[in-house]
């Protein structure tokens, strides 16, 4: 049955994500239409829904540009490299509680959130291998801030993560699920707070979105792609955001778990609105944010999200040996170090100064 | 130097103004084969409407036009004491619908048109012969320079008012 | 309102500092030499009371026997104006001192008045061709130039 | 062992989102920090002053309508004042009421699709610009009453205006009026308090007051210096020595300040607009339109006039030889001279604070090459 249960898995997976990738890019469209007075897609059958599909359509249509002087291999390879991990991230996010119909590919692998940490990062090799295969300059430019940006925000998504981890005390995502009597948002709203601006800049979101700044970058590493290729680092894209939203879905949300109880037969569903609701978050920042500078990004990893990760994983570890099981009512401290936290710590550090004399 | 000095609250507010306005949908858009508005009362349309009655062939809006596209020629002799215009061509191509030909014109002979729809695909179907220059039910004048006719033609639609539609 | 100087004081003011310099004088408007444009410039912006410190314009003019070079200036301190004007008879491209270290506004500027009617300004760092692309034949303001 | 660098050189432009049309500029940097720079233009270049040589004086207003083509209006405005100052025609009363209503709401509209594109160059992704477009709309939306077209307006003339105003303008007008300060509180409170705009637009770009006055800079980027330089002031024209307006300065000379030094102006300009419409409603109908003969001749001469266009110092050279076309007509684009500057702003910032420097001078290719 073993097989059976990973060739089903595998196939869900890989038709189930971008069908949803698709139907995220439709409501991330339309959903900015709204917020900026116009409808968005809508000619493409009712509400426009069959937008992505007819994109689809025209781009697998599109020629295949490959530029002379780029390195033709690296130029193929690279969408790959991009999209496989995107995909290998679903594997781990248990879809409902164990013993359940649908339960997902390997939901409880006891080091899930250590392994989903390790493969998303892989992406920006692929990154790197598209800029440099495309041979441009504002490719490489966008690559070059494509790394510094993840190795800088690596860390504070790694040490807010451990803060769950700390307090669940497994690495499975199904045990942290179940590990969420109260969700962590709540027990942990920093930790919450870093972990969602830290993935925002992993996922190249406004207002962290250099590397493909339109304004500045034209399209950034893929500015050379077009046709399928092209398509495909857009899936990617898409993918690795519902996937960040699913994984914050599962740590901070409560993954599966039906809030107040209601209907904990069909915790996919309760999964697929938590993922919804994060995703519209991120699109709501995007539809209102302008763009930080490459130096500001950096100062921001280093002078604020990496030293309050410390103090939360310091909380978080003190509470967990003084509260063993950390009782509910610990949301209440919490809540308030976060708080000032935020506010005190937002006034004690200073982005880049800019100017270089020259 | 900068710092983030005012914790998040211009931040918040952005947020707050982005998702009155997502759960408001204040639509102002036309879908525009479909819905049409009612254009300016002054339309400049891209055409020209010319009528044969009442032009005398003087060639004013020839002299007047900055572009030169539009051509004119009377026959040599009169006519019912009047010269027959034998030729009157405009390169609507060229044209650039400035309006200064239609001002110029001292017996309200032209008039610009309040159609929009007038592309071709090819520019020699942009030089209209006097034939096509008429007014007909598709090309109607607008009172552009032709304050008389403003009370007769509807209201233009205006977004102040919070009208996207025209009015039947 | 922007007082335009008289240009008969401002003459016997230039004359002192750089002798000979101007040739003709109007209601605002002074004509200088070519080659003393510079200094009648420089004196123009620091000496006390004038304080042209704003280039407003600078342009040529075609007049078929000699091209002549405008220089709008005022002064914001004091809100008056003086236009100065250089006749180039002579040469194919005639040569006119740059203003350039004086108000750096000048710098499209000049490129444009070469461009458009090939004036040589002496001193003018990067002066090449600005609306046209290097190496076009002629001057297309220039009155012979019919295309 | 030191790594060995070298300077790479980018062309962004002449096809580049952000270069406000098909302008290039010539980028060395080192890494992402900016260690020279230069301008190239020319593309839209099409010969404007030549064609002024060979048409009559009224046939060239439409063609100032492609000058800046985002504030037609103000370039109508400012050649037809340098005819009629040249031929010396006196407007009648409702003909610069009429001038001065559209100006400033051409202002509007123009500062609106500035800091609209600023802000999207922020990286904003077009939320503010959309939200601004909808006012513009409304004021488009009047001009195409007005004169029978959104862009391109052909509305003076030499003496006056084409048409008068419609019974329906004024009413519109004034509900735009009224409703206008609180859409530019809307604007406000979206960004001008936004800490990662502030971040990135304080300090950022500082040209100093000195500088901008010896390189010939125009309009709000002047003013934004702290220099309180406004020709509606400093040269008066038209009915503006009697409206009440302030003159709103910046203080560092900042991106920032350009920035909201436009919303400012705004908030100005719809002051004037109050005025004006009660001005105007006072005025009996009837004459908008000097007698002027069809042909104008001016007298041999020559003129340099100057109005203050949204974007700067909009200025007219005009030699007359008596004949009914200029003998030669230079156009001073603000937009172009206020480009003199962008090198020593841009100078060490790096690739994201060049565009949105470039954003915050608010150029319009169609001026800089005329």
């Amino acid at each position: 049955m073993d097989w059976l249960h990973w060739l089903f898995y595998v196939g869900v997976i890989l038709g189930a994500v971008p069908v949803m990738v698709m139907a995220f890019i439709w409501l991330e469209r339309r959903g900015l239409g709204r917020l900026q007075l116009r409808p968005g897609p809508n000619r493409a059958g009712p509400f426009g829904i069959l937008q992505p599909v007819a994109d689809a359509i025209k781009v697998l249509t599109k020629e295949d540009i490959v530029p002379v002087a780029g390195d033709h291999w690296v130029h193929f390879v690279a969408p790959l490299v991009v999209f496989a991990p995107a995909m290998l991230v679903f594997t781990v996010i248990p879809f409902q509680e164990d013993g359940g119909l649908v339960r997902g590919l390997v939901p409880d692998l006891n080091i899930g959130i250590l392994y989903i940490v390790a493969v998303s990062s892989i992406s920006t090799i692929g990154v790197f291998m598209a800029a440099w295969g495309s041979n441009n300059k504002y490719s490489l430019i966008s690559a070059f801030r494509s790394m510094a940006q993840v190795v800088s925000y690596e860390i504070p998504l790694a040490l807010a993560i451990l803060g769950v981890v700390l307090a669940a005390g497994t690495m499975s995502l199904t045990g942290i699920v179940q590990a969420q009597a109260v969700p962590f948002i709540v027990m942990q709203p920093l930790g919450f707070i870093i972990f969602f601006i830290a993935a925002t800049a992993e996922l190249n979101r406004t207002p962290f979105d250099l590397m493909e700044a339109e304004s500045e970058m034209v399209a950034g590493y893929h500015i050379e792609y077009s046709g399928m290729k092209f398509a495909l680092f857009y899936l990617a894209e898409y993918a690795y955001t519902v996937g960040i939203s699913a994984i914050a879905a599962t740590l901070f949300l409560g993954g599966w778990k039906a809030p107040w109880g209601v209907g904990p037969q069909v915790g996919v569903l309760w999964l697929v609105v938590k993922i919804l609701l994060v995703f519209m978050v991120i699109l709501w920042i995007r539809g209102t944010f302008p763009r930080v500078r490459v130096d500001q990004l950096m100062g921001f990893a280093w002078k604020f999200l990496f030293p309050l990760s410390l103090i939360n994983i310091f909380i978080i570890a003190a509470e967990s040996l003084a509260w063993p099981g950390l009782p509910w009512w610990l949301l209440f401290p919490n809540t308030a170090i976060a708080l000032v936290l935020v506010v005190v710590w937002s006034g004690l550090f200073r982005l880049g100064g800019g100017r270089v004399q020259v | 130097m900068s710092k983030f000095d005012r914790f998040g609250l211009g931040l918040a507010k952005g947020l707050a103004l982005t998702g009155k306005t997502l759960l408001s949908r204040p639509n102002i858009t036309v879908q525009y084969p479909e819905q049409r508005l009612d254009v300016s009362r002054r339309l400049r349309g891209p055409e020209l409407v010319w009528v044969a009655l009442k032009c005398t062939g003087c060639a004013t809006c020839a002299k007047s036009c900055p572009q030169g596209s539009i051509e004119l020629a009377t026959s040599q002799e009169l006519v019912d004491n009047k010269y027959e215009v034998v030729e009157f061509l405009v390169d609507h191509g060229r044209c650039m619908f400035c309006g200064l030909c239609v001002e110029a014109c001292p017996f309200d002979a032209l008039y610009m048109g309040r159609g929009y729809e007038r592309a071709a695909y090819r520019r020699g179907d942009l030089v209209l012969p006097k034939e096509k220059l008429q007014m007909s039910a598709d090309r109607q004048p607008s009172a552009y320079c032709r304050p008389e006719m403003e009370a007769e033609l509807p209201l233009q639609t205006l977004l102040v008012y919070g009208q996207t539609r025209a009015k039947r | 309102m922007t007082q335009p100087l008289s240009g008969k004081e401002v003459v016997a003011r230039i004359q002192k500092q750089v002798p000979g310099a101007v040739l003709l004088a109007d209601h605002g408007c002074i004509w200088v030499r070519p080659v003393t444009v510079a200094q009648v410039a420089q004196y123009l912006k620091e000496a006390p009371g004038m304080e042209m410190d704003y280039l407003n314009n600078l342009t040529a003019a075609d007049y078929l026997d000699y091209l002549e070079v405008v220089y709008h200036l005022s002064s914001l301190k004091r809100n008056h104006s003086l236009t100065l004007k250089v006749q180039c008879w002579g040469p194919e491209e005639p040569e006119v001192p740059s203003v350039f270290h004086l108000w750096q506004g000048a710098d499209l500027q000049e490129r444009e008045c070469y461009d458009m009617f090939g004036v040589r300004f002496v001193d003018h760092p990067n002066l090449k061709r600005i609306l046209f692309w290097e190496g076009f034949e002629g001057h297309v303001l220039r009155k012979e130039y019919t295309g | 062992m030191a790594i060995r660098t070298q300077p790479v050189s980018i062309n962004i432009g002449p096809q580049h989102p952000s270069t406000h049309g098909v302008f290039r500029l010539r980028v060395t940097f080192d890494g992402e920090v900016i260690i020279g720079l230069e301008p190239i233009f020319g593309y839209l270049h099409r010969g404007k002053e030549k064609l002024a040589e060979a048409r009559t004086y009224t046939q060239f207003i439409p063609i100032t309508d492609r000058a800046d083509y985002l504030a037609s209006m103000s370039n109508n405005w400012g050649y037809c004042l340098a005819v009629e100052r040249l031929a010396g025609i006196e407007l009648p009363e409702r003909a610069e009421y009429i001038r001065v209503l559209v100006g400033e709401m051409m202002r509007i509209s123009n500062h609106l699709m500035a800091v609209g594109f600023f802000l999207n160059d922020c990286g904003a992704f077009f939320t503010p610009l959309l939200y601004m477009y909808r006012e513009r709309e409304k004021l488009l939306d009047l001009f195409d009453m007005l004169c029978g077209q959104r862009l391109n307006y052909n509305y003076m003339r030499i003496g006056g205006v084409s048409q008068d105003l419609p019974v329906e303008f004024l009413p519109a007008l004034k509900k735009f009026v009224q409703e206008m300060p609180g859409y530019i509180d809307e604007y406000e409170q979206l960004l001008t308090t936004n800490e990662i705009l502030l971040a990135r637009s304080k300090g950022v770009g500082v040209l100093s007051p000195e500088q901008a006055v010896n390189a010939s800079v125009s309009g709000p980027v002047l003013r934004a210096c702290g220099v309180e330089w406004d020709i509606r002031r400093a040269d008066p024209y038209s009915i503006y020595p009697q409206l009440e307006f302030d003159i709103p300065t910046g203080i560092q000379g900042d991106t920032y300040d350009r920035f909201y030094l436009r919303i400012q102006e705004m908030r100005q300009s719809v002051r004037i607009l109050q005025q004006a419409i009660t001005g105007i409603e006072q005025l009996p109908h009837g004459v908008y339109r000097a007698h002027v003969l069809s042909l104008v001749r001016p007298p041999k001469g020559e003129v340099y006039s100057r109005i203050e266009s949204p974007k700067g110092e909009l200025g007219y050279y005009i030699v007359s030889d008596g004949g009914v076309s200029p003998w030669r007509c230079r156009m001073r684009g603000p937009s172009q001279l206020n480009l003199t500057a962008l090198r020593d702003m841009v100078l060490g910032w790096k690739l994201a604070d060049l565009i949105i420097i470039l954003g915050s001078i608010d150029i319009v290719m169609g001026e800089v090459d005329r």
